[in-house]
């Protein structure tokens, strides 16, 4: 099984927003099967994954996926890539359960009747064929995230990013997304601030301030990571957050 | 969400949408020539005769929906009777509510899934001019997703405003609810992006 | 959540790569937004048009979005309203809408959107002002010339006697128009890159 | 200190939202300094919330506040009572920081004037003077958390009601807003779906299912809350994700 997940470059990639340099100059190469990004709040975690999804170009320096570029090579980028949004709200665009899950299938190329077989086989799968007609609407917050992740897993990227997958979920339905990603054959890519989170990683990038300031496996990232929070949390009077 | 689409399945549900909307093109423009009272008041008669075909749930349904038009009907008939040209005014009254009813049978008797493809064909000539009909039907389905999603969000302002003051927000919540369009607009389109493009 | 707002952004490309989504979403979610506000409680006049809150967002439409995204807004809501789909105000939709006493306004809506959002990505003036300008010019001037030609054409009244029947609605509408000015005004301070009209 | 803070009645009271039953028929006296409502998601916490808070009414029961009804009388409600919901998106109203910050002054009863003074001191003891002219949406997600939270504590409610206070901040800030909670004086009723946040109350409802199915210390409650969450959570084929 090696080199057998996409080679993810960026080379000297800077982005910046609204007039602010949000990521500064990142150069990595990235190609582990499991991969975590760790940094706290405003760090810059969700504008990396826009950028590696092509969702936005760098301002500066370039991002490649196996030689492509996200931004511009759509077709690609789509066929590789799967996205989870920190936001179940932020993703579904459609009223029902099945228009939702058929939607990426038909824009891949597939007919109609062909993504909703598709779907009625991946619901059944899972015993849950009397989603179908649902509205969205009347699912829960864990239900919905959920069907993120199907809609994600049925056009079968090689690569998922998530954006703290677990956010806001209650414990036992934590474990049971855990769980299932865990089993997933694909390249992950998770975002989080939670450094529990990655333990199972083979490599976690810290970033801060949009810059990469440690990138290793678990065992050498984490602690200091968790040493270093620890340490500011105890500070007093917010410095960081008088902004 | 509810569409006014009649469960209770009619003869009518059969008939292509298409036929259906052209029959009631015809049917209204042939009512606007109309003045001859008689004539009138068999094609409102014929109108009844379809909305009872469909059984009586069905005609009581019908008559729900004619119901706003009463402060018109009471304001027509005032009006001739000042005038004293009740002839006149029977006219105009029997030629919208029949117009009226007829558009409603129509869209009694025809699914939201049909009449958005007759919308499509409609605007397939649109296509060069950046509308095909693929992005019609996406832009229809991420309207009916969004309808509940803000009124979620209106509660949610609302409340939040009733929180912090005694008085009602009223028109104070367009601004936050505006705001909150706007950014759900931002959002979906970065998801649509993420996931296939607007077609 | 506002910080974390997508945006096209990077060189050049940026702008046009994107755009197309961000046009479709914004355009979908203000029709949601006209639909929202026809819960608002509306009062029906004699005339069978109601006083309602969706011609206020139909002036937002076009002081938010611009002339051409505002117009489609006004006119995806009106298609979902012809497919049957209740949210005029009141629960109201449907064909027969388009045969009733108020389709001079319906007609008149998207010009009337056009019309605002036009004057307000022409004018350098401040922006509140420019909105509520043009909400007067586009959503009440517009827009009557439709409404009362379709009074006229409706209950077969002379202009004249149908312009004294719609000036019954004056009062609200600029109260509206004034409206429209404000929530323009906050989300240019709150959001300045979202308001399309003067991007 | 003893019998201070005020004494919160629910008797009997029902909520039904959507034709469905929420909260049912829930019986319960609170007067503690530091309470906790724990539950999983959907459970109801949220709703309980804005029944205390006289956001809703009960639809049938009633709840009482020091003897008065938080929904008919909103002026004792408000002098009384303070909320941090769950999402300061949903909270902030107005585009600047001191706009927000005077909005619930004013609506006291303060001149604009005095409102804006009162802010003015308030920014400055927490050293952030500059704060007051900054429009809103250039603050990050802990900043406006931070913003909201100064909202409710400069009205100097004898309760205030917090809703998931924690949730989707990183560690650091997580530290520091605990600190901050634990120093204020008032009667605090903290919702959460996270059993660590609690370890300090004086007491704790577990919600489940819109019922309160156990009460107690948090020696009591929470190693019971947890066990039953990892035992959930082992289950596979997320049987009540299913609905
Ligand atoms: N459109 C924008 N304009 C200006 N600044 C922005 C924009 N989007 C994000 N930012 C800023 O860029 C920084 C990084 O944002 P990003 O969303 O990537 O952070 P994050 O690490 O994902 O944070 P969180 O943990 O809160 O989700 C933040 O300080 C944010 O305020
Ligand atoms: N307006 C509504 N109409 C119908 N059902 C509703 C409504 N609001 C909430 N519910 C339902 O009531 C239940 C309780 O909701 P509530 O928001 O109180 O849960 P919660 O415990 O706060 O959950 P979370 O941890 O996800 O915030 C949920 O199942 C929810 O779907
Ligand atoms: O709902 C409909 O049937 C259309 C309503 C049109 C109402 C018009 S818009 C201008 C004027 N101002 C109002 O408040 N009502 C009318
Ligand atoms: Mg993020
Ligand atoms: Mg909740």
């Amino acid at each position: 099984m090696t080199k057998s997940f996409p080679l993810i470059l960026l080379d000297d990639a800077t982005v910046t927003l609204g007039g602010r340099a949000v990521l500064h100059e990142i150069t990595v190469t990235l190609s582990e099967r499991r991969i975590g990004i760790l940094g706290r709040n405003g760090s810059g975690k969700t504008t990396f994954l826009r950028l590696l999804a092509g969702l936005i170009a760098p301002n500066a320096g370039s991002v490649r996926i196996d030689g492509f570029d996200p931004f511009l090579d759509r077709r690609s980028a789509l066929a590789g890539l799967g996205i989870l949004f920190q936001n179940p709200d932020h993703q579904i665009l459609f009223p029902t359960v099945e228009e939702e899950l058929s939607f990426g299938l038909v824009q891949a190329g597939a007919s109609q009747a062909g993504a909703n077989a598709q779907v009625q086989d991946a619901l059944a799968s899972e015993g849950r064929s009397h989603w179908a007609r649902r509205p969205v609407s009347t699912l829960s917050q864990g239900q919905r995230h959920y069907l993120c992740l199907m809609a994600v897993l049925l056009m079968q990227p090689r690569t998922i990013l998530l954006d703290e997958p677990l956010a806001g979920l209650d414990l036992p339905t934590q474990a049971r997304l855990s769980r299932r990603f865990a089993g997933l054959p694909q390249q992950l890519i998770t975002i989080t601030h939670d450094p529990a989170t990655l333990a199972d990683a083979d490599r976690v990038l810290w970033l801060e301030a949009g810059r990469v300031v440690a990138d290793g496996t678990p065992s050498v990232v984490l602690p200091a990571f968790t040493a270093e929070m620890a340490r500011i949390g105890e500070q007093d009077a917010d410095a960081d957050l008088a902004g | 969400m509810l569409t006014l689409t009649s469960p209770v399945e009619t003869w009518a549900h059969r008939i292509p949408a298409g036929w259906k909307l052209l029959a009631l093109a015809a049917a209204t423009t042939g009512l606007f020539t109309l003045t001859f009272l008689p004539a009138l008041t068999a094609v409102l008669a014929a109108g009844v005769v379809l909305c009872l075909s469909g059984g009586r749930t069905f005609a009581l349904a019908a008559l729900r929906l004619l119901w706003p038009l009463w402060p018109f009907i009471a304001v027509i008939l005032v009006w001739h009777l000042w005038t004293r040209d009740l002839t006149g005014g029977t006219v105009i009254l029997l030629r919208l509510v029949t117009a009226v009813a007829l558009a409603n049978f129509v869209t009694m008797t025809t699914r939201l899934s049909d009449m958005i493809t007759v919308l499509q064909w409609l605007a397939a000539p649109l296509a060069p001019l950046g509308l095909p009909p693929r992005r019609l039907a996406l832009a229809v389905a991420l309207v009916i997703r969004f309808i509940p999603v803000m009124l979620d969000r209106l509660t949610q302002i609302t409340e939040s405003w009733s929180a912090r003051s005694p008085r009602r927000p009223r028109w104070r919540v367009l601004v936050p609810a505006t705001l909150a369009a706007l950014d759900d607009a931002d959002h979906a389109a970065e998801a649509l992006r993420a996931r296939g493009g607007a077609g | 959540m506002p910080t974390t707002l997508p945006r096209p952004c990077g060189p050049a490309a940026g702008l046009v790569k994107g755009a197309m989504e961000r046009t479709l979403t914004h355009v979908a979610l203000f029709a949601a937004l006209i639909a929202v506000l026809g819960l608002v409680p509306q009062i029906t006049l004699a005339t069978g048009v109601p006083i309602t809150a969706q011609s206020l967002g139909i002036m937002l439409c076009g002081t938010v979005l611009g002339a051409r995204r505002g117009a489609l807004a006004v006119l995806l809501f009106l298609a979902l309203v012809a497919a049957g789909l209740p949210l005029l105000s009141g629960g109201r939709g449907g064909l027969g809408v388009f045969a009733g006493p108020s389709v001079g306004y319906i007609v008149g809506f998207p010009i009337a959107a056009f019309v605002t959002g036009w004057l307000v990505e022409r004018t350098t003036m401040p922006i509140g002002f420019a909105a509520s300008a043009a909400a007067v010019i586009g959503g009440i001037g517009v827009l009557y010339v439709f409404g009362i030609a379709g009074l006229s054409l409706m209950l077969d009244k002379t202009l004249p006697e149908a312009a004294f029947l719609g000036m019954a609605y004056l009062p609200g509408d600029i109260l509206k128009a004034v409206l429209a000015g404000l929530v323009t005004q906050s989300l240019a301070r709150m959001r300045p890159a979202s308001l399309l009209s003067r991007a």
